[in-house]
C-alpha cells in the first residue's frame, strides 16, 4: 500500500461516501473536504512533479491471463492536479449556497457531487493506468461517470447526454480495435512490449493504429469531425459540472493520446508517412486537423447566444493549441500544449463559474437578455475579466503564456500557414470573450436587474482562488512549468529550459515577470497621470444616461447587444457547422435506412423463404 | 450408479405422473416441480465437483459406438447445473393454472439437459425436438389468438428446420455409417467434402431456427412479444444457447476446417447486423430485446467461429453473459411493457427495475469492469488474432453494431429516467416475484463482476476442455459402464485417434 | 414474387441436394455401428428382432426421448385447446349423433378385435415386426372408431391420463431398476431368455408393454381431443371473449 | 443401368419430397395446406434415413431360423425413421390444434392475412402504432432543437422560472 494506492483508496471512499450519502445535507461539504483531502494525497507524491520517478501501484490484477498494473508519473499527476484542483473548485463552489437554491429548484445536489467525485475518481484510474487493458478499462469509466453528470439535469442534457455517449461508444470502440490490433502485434498489453515493439511495426500498421486511436482519443478532445457532441453536453450540465467538465473532462483524451499515440508508438513515425496525392506527411494532416479544431469551434462560439455554450464551445477550440502544440514534437511546443491544458483549465474553471454566479442571480445565461452588471456582481466581474484575458492569450495572464509558446514554436519549426491560423482563431477568441464581457457585465443594466447583488462568499471564494492562481502562473510560469517539464520527460520529450518568470533558449526568451512588471508600471504610470492631473469624473447612476438630447429610461433598449456581431458573421457564415451536422444525419440516415430494410425483412410473412434461401446459398458454398 | 441420467429420467417422470399427482392433491402437485429441478442440480452439482477429467457415460451399457452415450465435461456439465438454476429462478410459483404448463417445464427441463449432455448425433435430434415441442407449448400458453398465430409460425419455422437438420443427419450416417459424435469425429476425414459440409449447413440452418441465427429467425420477435416475460426469457436466455452448444459440439469433433467455420462468420455478421439494426429501429421494449437477443447470438457464432481454443472461451463467455443478461431484462418486461414512447417518469414508478435495466444495459454494451466487457474483449483479441479479411471485417461489424447498441440502450435508459405523465406507465399485472427474480439475475452478474479472475481461470479451462477433439474422442470411447466387452471387429478405424 | 424466387430457389437445392447424392452409392452405405449390431445385437440382448433391440436397447433413450415427444405434444395440445372446451363446454350442444346402426355396431364389434391385434402387435415386438408404436397405434384407433361412429360421445379422459402416465412412468421405473442393479440406465435385465419365445430379451417385452400403453393412450387423447372440437366455425361469443383476452393479457 | 435407375428414384424421391415440402411450406397460403407440406418434408427426410441403411438382397433383420447367414438390412435407420415418424406425428397434431385455435381466434386460415393480424395484435399490445410506421423508434437521433435550450437554461442552472 502505496502513496498511490492511498491517493486511489480515498478518491473511491470520496465516490462511495458522496454516493451513499447524497441525500444528506452536508454532503456537499463532505465532498469537498474529502476532494482536499485527496489533493493532499496527491501533493504527498508531488516528487512526481519535480522529476521523481515513477510510482507503481501495489494492486495487480490478472484477469483472463492479462495482468493489469496502475502506475503514476509526471504526466499523471501533472493531468491529476489539473483534475483534483477543478473538482475542489467546483465543489466547494456547489457545496454552499448554490446547494440550496439548487435543491429548491428540484435539482439533487448531492448528485451532483457525487458525480463529480465519479469522474475524479475514474479520471485517477486512467491516469494511473499502467498498461493498454488498464487504459481502456479507465477510459471507458471516464466516460460513462461523465454521462452520469452531463444528463442529471435531465430535460435536454439527456438528449446532449446521449448524443455523447453514442460518440463516445464509437470512439471506444475505435479505441479497443486499436488494441486488439496491438495484442494481435505485441502479443501483450503492456506498454513496455508496444514501446519495444512499435520499431518493428509497418507503415500500414503505424497509419492504421494511429488513426483508430486519434479518431478514438479525438472523440473525447472534441477533434474536428468528432465536436459536434461537446458544447451542448458540458453547456447543459448545471454550473459547477459544467466548469469540472469544461476544465478537464475532454483532456484526458489528450492524456490517452499522449501515452499511445507519441509515447509508445511513436508520432516521429507519422513525419515519415506521406499521404498519397499531396505534400502532407500524416503529421502535417493532424495538425491542420488542429489547426480547423482552433478555428471552426471558436468562431462557432462566436455566434452562441449562450454564455455556456460560448464558453463550451470554445472549450473546444482550446483543445486545437493544445494538440497542435504537442504535434510540434519540440521542447517549446510540447511545453506549450501542456502548459495549455493547465492554464486553459483555470480559465475555463474561472468562467464558467462566473457565469453560473451570474445565472445564480439573474437565472439566465442569455447574453441578450443580460448586461451592465459590472456595478452589481464587481468581484464576479473581476473574475470573468481575469478569465477572459487568460482565454484570450492576453498578458499578463496564464493563458499568453503557454500560446507564446506555441506560437513560438510554430516559427521556429517554420510553419507559417499554421502560424496564421493559430492567430485566426487567437482572433476570434478575443471577439467572442468581449461578447461575453460586454453583453453579460457592460452596457445597459436591465430594469429586472436592479436590485440583485453580489454572490455569496461561498460562491466567490473558490472562484477569485482560480482567479488568482490565474494571475500568479501569469506572473510565474515557472511554478507551473517546472511539473510540465517533469511531464515532458515522463513523454519522452526533451524538457524545456525555463526560469520563474518564463523560457530562456537560444531562439527567443519571455519573462513574464519583467513583462508584467512593465505593464504594472505602465497602468500606474497611467493612474497617476488620471488621478493626479485633476480627476474630473464624476459618478452618475447607471441609468443616468442620455442620448440625441432625450433622457433614456431603462425600458429603451440602447445596449446594442441582440445579435451582436451579426455583421461580422453574415461575411463568415455558418456553413461549417452546416458541413459536420449534415455528415453526422447523413450516418444517420444511412442507419436509419437499412435499419428499416431489416425490419421489413423480420416483418415479412414468409420467413420459410429465408430458410430456403439460406440452404440452397449455403449449400452452393460448400459445392459449388 | 451413474447418476447423470437422474437429470434426464427424473424430470421426465415427474412430468409423467404429474397429471395424475395433480388429480389427487393439488398441493402435492406444486411441489414436484421445484423439488425435481433442485434433485437435478445436486445431481449435476455432485458430478461437477467429482469431475477432474472428462468423462463419457454409457447408457443402456452399450459400448459407445454402438450404444448412446452422454458426454460429461466441464462445458455439459455446467449448461446441465445452468438449466435447473435458471429454471427454479424463473418458475412460475405464484401462478399456476394447471399442472399442464409444469409438466411442459419439466419436459423441458429434462429434454435441456439430454441435449446438454447427450454425445449422439440422433439422440441429439430427439431431445432437440422435445426442446421444440415442449416450447411449442409453453410459447402458446398464454392462449391470446397472437400467441397461438406466432407459435404455428414458430413451429412452421422449427419443424422445416428440423427437416433439415435430420436430413443433415441422414447425410452424415450415408457417408460414415455412425451417429456417435465421437465416432463421427474419428471418420472426420471422410466428412471433409461438399457432402459432409452441406450436412453441417444443413444441421447449422435446422438447429439454428432454435438458435436464433439469421435469417431463420423470423419468429423471434412474434413469439418473444406474445408470450410470458418468463417464457421469453427461458426462449432467449436458456434454450437458444443450447442449441448453439449442438452447433459447437458438432464443430469441434468433425468440422474444423475453414468452410465450416466460414459459414458460421458470415451467418453470424448478418445476424449482428440485421439484429442490432431492427433492434435500433424497434418502437417497443419487447422486440427491441428480442432483436438485441438476435445480435447477440450473432456475436457468439461469430464468437464460435474463430478457430482454436481462442474462440472457444470467447463463444464460451459471450454465451454465459448472454444466459444472465437477457433473462433479466426479458423480466424487466413484466415491469412495464409496451412503446418506448410510454417509458417516460418508468424509473420514477420503480427505481429499482431502472437501475437493474441500467446494469443488465451496461454489461451488454459491453462497459467495463463489467462481465459483458471481458467477454468483448475476448472475443475482439480473438478476431485480431484470426487476422484474415473476413475476421476483421466480423471485427468491424461487431464494433459498429455496438455503438448502435449503446445507443439504442441508453436511449432507453434515459427515456425511463425522464420526466414523464404520471400514467403513461402501465404497470402490469405482476407477480410478487417478478423484482426478486430480476435481482437474482444483477447479483449473478455481479458476483461474476467481482470474481472475474478466478472465474476467467475456470472459463480458460473449460474451453481448453471443450475445444480439444482428441480428448472428446478418447473419453467417449473409454465410457464407463460397459460390462461386456468384447472386441467389435468392424470398427477398424478407432485404433487411431487422430 | 415470392413464389417465383421459392422455384428458383428449390430448384436449386434440389439440384445440390442430388449433386451431393449422386456420389452416393445405394446399398452400399458404410453401416459401421449397423454391421456390428447385426452381428452381437442377438447375442447381448437376445431379442429376434434386431430393430427392437436398437429401439429399446441401444437406443432406449431415444424412445424414452420420443414417448416423451409425444406426451409433451398431448399435453400441449391439450393446452392450447383447452380454452376452447372450457368456454364452450356450456353451450355446446350435447347432442349425440348417431350415425347409422351399421357404423356404430361395427365399430362396437371392431373394438375387441382391435384391442387384441394391438396387444398382439405389442406383445410380440421383440419377435416379429411391430411393437409399441405400431401397436399403440392400433390400440389408439380401437378407441377412436367409437368416437368416429358416434361422435360426440366422451372420452375418459382421466383414465387416460392414468393409464399414459403410469405407462411412461413405469419405461423410466424399469430403466431406473437397471440403475440401481449396479447397470447403466435403460441396460436390459432380467437375462435373455430362449431367443424366439415371447418371454425372451430381458426388459424388452416390459418397455415395449409400456411404450405400446403410452402411445395408445397419448394418441387416444390427442385425436378425441381434435375431435371434441367439433365444428371449427368461430362462434361469435367465442371471438368476441378471446379477443377481449387477447387485450387484456396483451397489454 | 438399374442401379442408377434406382438411385436416381430412390435419393431423388427422398430428395424431391424435402423440396417438395419446404416449397410447399413457402408457397402455400392455406396454413392447413402448410401443416401437411411440412409433414411431405418429414417423409422425404425419413426416406433418406431409410435408405442409408438399405443393401441390395438383404433381408429385414429379425433373426428367424431360417436367416441365420442371410445378409440384413441395417436396423438403425429403421429405428430412427420410427422414432422420427413418431415425433412427426407429436408435432402434426400440435400443429392441427394452432390451426384450430388460429382459425378460431382470426376467422381466415390464410397465412398473409394471419400475419397481418397477428402483427396489428402485437402492435396495438404494445401500444405501437404500428413497427413501420415513423414513429420515434429506439435509436432515434438525440439533435436537440436549437430553440429549447434557452428555456432549459434556467431550470439546470438553478434559477426561478
Amino acid at each position: 500500500m502505496n502513496q498511490l494506492d492511498t491517493l486511489l483508496l480515498i478518491s473511491l471512499i470520496t465516490a462511495l461516501i458522496s454516493g451513499l450519502g447524497r441525500r444528506h445535507q452536508l454532503i456537499g461539504w463532505a465532498t469537498a473536504i474529502l476532494l482536499t483531502v485527496q489533493f493532499l494525497a496527491l501533493l504527498s507524491i508531488s516528487s512526481l512533479g519535480y522529476g521523481g520517478t515513477v510510482i507503481e501501484s501495489a494492486v495487480n490484477l490478472t484477469i483472463l491471463g492479462q495482468p493489469l498494473s496502475w502506475r503514476f508519473d509526471g504526466l499523471s499527476w501533472f493531468f491529476a492536479l489539473i483534475t483534483i484542483g477543478a473538482a475542489m473548485a467546483s465543489s466547494f463552489f456547489a457545496a454552499g449556497i448554490w446547494a440550496k437554491k439548487y435543491k429548491k429548484h428540484g435539482g439533487n445536489p448531492g448528485l451532483l457531487q457525487f458525480a463529480m467525485s465519479l469522474n475524479v475518481f475514474t479520471m485517477l484510474v486512467l491516469l494511473a493506468s499502467g498498461d493498454l487493458l488498464s487504459l481502456f478499462i479507465g477510459w471507458e469509466l471516464v466516460s460513462w461517470a461523465s454521462l452520469l453528470l452531463m444528463v442529471l439535469a435531465g430535460g435536454i442534457a439527456t438528449q446532449w447526454g446521449l448524443r455523447y455517449i453514442v460518440y463516445a461508444t464509437a470512439g471506444a470502440m475505435s479505441i479497443l480495435a486499436g488494441i486488439g490490433i496491438i495484442y494481435h502485434l505485441t502479443g501483450s498489453f503492456a506498454y513496455a512490449d508496444l514501446a519495444a515493439a512499435a520499431s518493428t511495426f509497418s507503415t500500414t500498421h503505424v497509419v492504421v493504429l494511429s488513426l483508430l486511436f486519434i479518431a478514438g482519443f479525438g472523440v473525447k478532445m472534441g477533434l474536428l469531425p468528432f465536436h459536434l457532441w461537446q458544447a451542448g453536453a458540458y453547456a447543459e450540465t448545471p454550473g459547477p459540472g459544467s466548469a469540472f467538465l469544461g476544465a478537464i473532462s475532454s483532456r484526458m483524451g489528450l492524456y490517452a493520446m499522449l501515452i499511445v499515440v507519441f509515447q509508445l508508438i511513436g508520432l516521429g513515425k507519422m513525419i515519415a508517412v506521406e499521404i498519397p496525392f499531396t505534400f502532407l506527411s500524416l503529421r502535417d494532416l493532424l495538425m491542420w486537423v488542429a489547426a480547423f479544431t482552433i478555428i471552426f469551434p471558436t468562431y462557432t462560439a462566436l455566434r452562441q447566444n449562450d454564455a455556456r455554450y460560448l464558453l463550451a464551445w470554445h472549450g473546444i477550440g482550446q483543445g486545437g493549441y493544445m494538440m497542435m502544440g504537442l504535434l510540434l514534437l519540440d521542447p517549446v511546443g510540447s511545453a506549450g500544449g501542456l502548459l495549455h491544458v493547465f492554464n486553459y483549465a483555470t480559465n475555463q474553471a474561472a468562467l464558467f463559474l462566473a457565469i453560473t454566479a451570474v445565472v445564480y442571480r439573474t437565472h439566465t445565461a442569455d447574453l441578450n437578455r443580460l448586461g451592465g452588471l459590472v456595478n452589481r456582481m464587481p468581484l464576479t466581474f473581476l473574475v470573468l475579466l481575469v478569465g477572459i484575458i487568460g482565454l484570450a492569450g492576453i498578458p499578463p495572464m496564464n493563458g499568453f503564456v503557454s500560446k507564446w509558446l506555441i506560437y513560438r514554436s510554430l516559427i521556429i519549426e517554420g510553419m507559417p500557414l499554421l502560424f496564421v491560423a493559430t492567430v485566426i482563431g487567437t482572433l476570434g477568441t478575443i471577439l467572442s470573450v468581449y461578447k461575453l464581457i460586454h453583453n453579460t457585465f457592460l452596457g445597459q443594466l436591465r430594469l429586472e436587474h436592479e436590485h440583485i447583488r453580489e454572490v455569496p462568499w461561498s460562491m466567490l471564494a473558490p472562484m477569485l482562488v482560480v482567479a488568482t492562481i490565474i494571475f500568479i502562473t501569469g506572473f510565474m510560469p515557472g511554478l507551473v512549468l517546472d511539473w510540465v517539464a517533469s511531464a515532458q520527460a515522463a513523454l519522452g520529450f526533451t524538457p524545456l529550459a525555463y526560469t520563474l518568470g518564463g523560457v530562456e533558449t537560444a531562439r527567443g526568451s519571455l519573462d513574464m515577470i519583467w513583462l508584467c512588471g512593465v505593464l504594472f508600471g505602465g497602468f500606474g504610470v497611467g493612474a497617476l497621470l488620471f488621478y493626479g492631473g485633476g480627476n474630473k469624473a464624476k459618478r452618475v447612476h447607471q441609468l443616468d444616461n442620455y442620448a440625441g438630447g432625450h433622457f433614456l429610461t431603462a425600458d429603451t433598449r440602447y445596449h446594442y447587444s441582440n445579435n451582436f456581431y451579426a455583421g461580422l458573421m453574415h461575411h463568415i457564415g455558418g456553413w461549417y457547422r452546416g458541413t459536420f451536422k449534415w455528415l453526422e444525419s447523413s450516418l444517420i440516415s444511412i442507419v436509419s435506412l437499412l435499419s428499416g430494410l431489416t425490419q421489413i425483412l423480420f416483418h415479412s410473412y414468409h420467413p420459410a423463404l429465408f430458410l430456403l434461401i439460406t440452404a440452397t446459398l449455403s449449400l452452393y458454398f460448400f459445392i459449388g | 450408479m451413474n447418476n447423470i441420467a437422474f437429470t434426464v429420467a427424473l424430470p421426465l417422470l415427474a412430468a409423467f405422473l404429474l397429471p395424475i399427482i395433480s388429480n389427487s392433491s393439488k398441493s402435492a402437485a406444486r411441489f414436484i416441480g421445484p423439488f425435481v429441478l433442485l434433485a437435478m442440480l445436486g445431481f449435476s452439482l455432485a458430478y461437477f465437483n467429482m469431475l477432474e477429467h472428462p468423462v463419457a457415460i454409457a447408457l443402456g451399457g452399450f459400448r459407445p459406438p454402438l450404444g448412446i452415450t452422454f458426454h460429461l465435461d466441464n462445458l455439459s456439465l455446467l449448461m446441465a447445473s445452468i438449466i435447473p438454476l435458471i429454471m427454479l429462478v424463473l418458475w412460475p410459483y405464484a401462478n399456476i393454472e394447471g399442472y399442464r404448463e409444469e409438466s411442459l417445464l419439466l419436459l423441458l427441463a429434462g429434454s435441456a439437459s439430454g441435449l446438454a449432455l447427450s454425445g449422439d448425433l440422433f439422440n441429439i435430434y430427439v431431445f432437440y425436438e422435445l426442446l421444440s415441442v415442449a416450447s411449442f407449448g409453453l410459447a402458446a400458453a398464454n392462449r391470446t389468438g397472437a400467441a397461438f398465430a406466432a407459435t404455428f409460425r414458430y413451429l412452421v419455422m422449427s419443424g422445416l428446420g428440423t427437416v433439415l437438420a435430420l436430413t443433415g443427419i441422414g447425410l452424415i450416417y450415408t457417408q460414415t455409417g455412425t451417429l456417435n459424435l465421437a465416432h463421427i469425429g474419428l471418420l472426420a476425414s471422410q466428412l471433409n467434402n461438399p457432402a459432409g459440409l452441406s450436412a453441417f449447413a444443413l444441421i447449422v440452418i435446422g438447429i439454428g431456427v432454435k438458435a436464433e441465427i439469421f435469417p431463420v429467425n423470423g419468429w423471434v420477435p412474434e413469439v418473444y412479444s406474445t408470450a410470458s416475460p418468463r417464457i421469453s426469457a427461458l426462449l432467449a436466455g436458456l434454450i437458444s444457447k443450447l442449441a448453439v452448444l449442438v452447433i459447437v459440439r458438432l464443430l469441434v469433433v468433425a468440422y474444423q476446417g475453414p468452410e465450416a467455420l466460414t459459414l458460421l462468420l458470415v451467418l453470424g455478421m448478418l445476424g449482428i447486423i440485421w439484429g442490432e439494426l431492427s433492434a435500433w429501429r424497434s418502437k417497443d421494449l419487447k422486440r427491441m430485446l428480442s432483436f438485441s437477443s438476435i445480435g447477440q447470438l450473432g456475436m457468439v457464432l461469430v464468437a464460435f467461429s474463430i478457430p482454436g481454443e481462442a474462440g472457444m472461451v470467447a463463444g464460451i463467455a459471450m454465451m454465459l453473459h448472454h444466459l444472465v443478461v437477457k433473462p433479466g431484462l426479458f423480466m424487466l418486461t413484466e415491469h412495464w411493457n409496451g412503446s418506448l414512447n410510454k417509458l417516460a417518469g418508468a424509473a420514477k414508478s420503480s427505481p429499482l427495475a431502472a437501475v437493474l435495466f441500467m446494469l443488465f444495459a451496461l454489461s451488454l454494451i459491453g462497459v467495463p469492469p463489467f462481465p459483458g466487457f471481458w467477454a468483448k474483449l475476448l472475443l475482439v483479441t480473438g478476431l485480431v488474432e484470426a487476422n484474415t479479411p473476413l475476421y476483421l471485417t466480423a471485427l468491424a461489424v461487431l464494433l459498429s453494431a455496438t455503438v448502435i447498441e449503446a445507443h439504442y440502450l441508453m436511449h432507453t435508459a434515459i427515456r425511463m429516467y425522464s420526466k414523464g405523465k404520471k400514467k403513461q406507465v402501465k404497470k402490469l399485472h405482476q407477480t410478487p416475484f417478478t423484482l426478486t427474480i430480476i435481482s437474482v439475475f444483477a447479483v449473478v452478474l455481479i458476483t461474476a463482476l467481482i470474481t472475474m479472475a478466478p472465474l476467467g481461470n475456470k472459463l480458460q479451462h473449460i474451453a481448453a476442455e471443450s475445444s480439444d477433439r482428441a480428448l472428446y474422442i478418447n473419453t467417449t470411447f473409454a465410457a464407463r459402464h460397459t460390462p461386456v466387452r468384447k472386441q467389435i471387429s468392424l470398427i477398424k478405424q478407432q485404433s487411431k485417434v487422430q | 414474387m415470392r413464389n417465383v424466387s421459392a422455384l428458383v430457389f428449390a430448384s436449386g437445392l434440389a439440384f445440390l441436394l442430388l449433386v451431393i447424392t449422386w456420389q452416393f452409392v445405394v446399398g452400399g452405405a458404410p453401416m459401421l455401428i449397423g454391421e456390428a449390431i447385426l452381428q452381437q445385437g442377438a447375442d447381448k440382448i437376445g431379442s429376434a428382432n434386431l430393430v427392437t433391440s436398437v429401439v429399446l436397447g441401444y437406443r432406449g433413450i431415444d424412445t424414452l426421448g420420443e414417448i416423451a415427444i409425444l406426451f409433451t405434444a398431448s399435453t400441449a395440445t391439450s393446452l392450447v385447446l383447452s380454452s376452447l372446451s372450457a368456454k364452450t363446454s356450456s353451450s355446446k350442444k350435447v347432442v349425440i349423433r348417431d350415425d347409422g346402426t351399421i357404423l356404430a355396431s361395427s365399430a362396437s364389434l371392431f373394438f375387441p378385435l382391435l384391442i387384441t391385434l394391438g396387444m398382439y402387435i405389442i406383445l410380440h415386438g421383440h419377435l416379429t415386426p411391430g411393437g409399441g408404436f405400431q401397436g399403440g397405434v392400433i390400440l389408439a384407433a380401437a378407441f377412436f372408431l367409437p368416437l368416429l361412429a358416434v361422435p360426440g360421445r366422451g372420452v375418459n379422459h382421466s383414465g387416460l391420463a392414468l393409464v399414459e402416465g403410469f405407462a411412461g412412468a413405469s419405461f423410466i421405473i424399469i430403466g431406473i431398476i437397471a440403475l440401481f442393479q449396479g447397470n447403466a440406465f435403460l441396460q436390459p435385465f432380467f437375462g435373455h431368455g430362449e431367443m424366439g419365445s415371447l418371454v425372451s430379451a430381458g426388459t424388452l417385452p416390459l418397455l415395449y408393454t409400456a411404450v405400446g400403453l403410452k402411445v395408445g393412450a397419448e394418441l387416444s387423447g390427442l385425436l378425441a381431443n381434435l375431435a371434441e372440437i367439433g365444428e371449427i366455425v368461430p362462434e361469435s361469443t367465442d371471438l368476441q371473449a378471446s379477443s377481449m383476452q387477447t387485450e387484456s393479457n396483451g397489454s | 443401368m438399374t442401379t442408377d435407375l434406382i438411385h436416381w428414384l430412390l435419393y431423388g424421391g427422398a430428395m424431391g419430397l424435402i423440396v417438395i415440402g419446404i416449397v410447399g411450406v413457402v408457397t402455400l397460403n392455406n396454413i392447413f395446406r402448410i401443416v401437411l407440406a411440412l409433414a411431405i418434408a418429414e417423409a422425404g427426410a425419413n426416406l433418406l434415413l431409410v435408405i442409408a441403411g438399405y443393401r441390395f438382397d438383404a433381408i429385414a433383420p429379425i433373426l428367424t431360423g431360417s436367416s441365420a447367414n442371410q445378409l440384413m438390412v441395417d436396423p438403425v435407420p429403421q429405428a430412427m425413421v420410427l422414432t422420427s415418424i413418431v415425433i412427426g406425428v407429436g408435432i402434426q397434431a400440435l400443429a392441427l390444434a394452432l390451426v384450430v385455435k388460429v382459425y378460431q381466434n382470426y376467422k381466415t386460415l390464410d397465412i398473409g392475412e394471419i400475419h397481418q393480424q397477428l402483427s396489428t395484435d402485437i402492435d396495438n399490445s404494445s401500444g405501437v402504432i404500428s413497427l413501420l410506421s415513423s414513429e420515434q423508434p429506439a435509436g432515434e437521433r438525440p439533435l436537440p432543437e436549437p430553440s429549447a435550450q434557452h428555456e432549459t437554461a434556467q431550470l439546470n442552472q438553478g434559477g426561478d422560472k
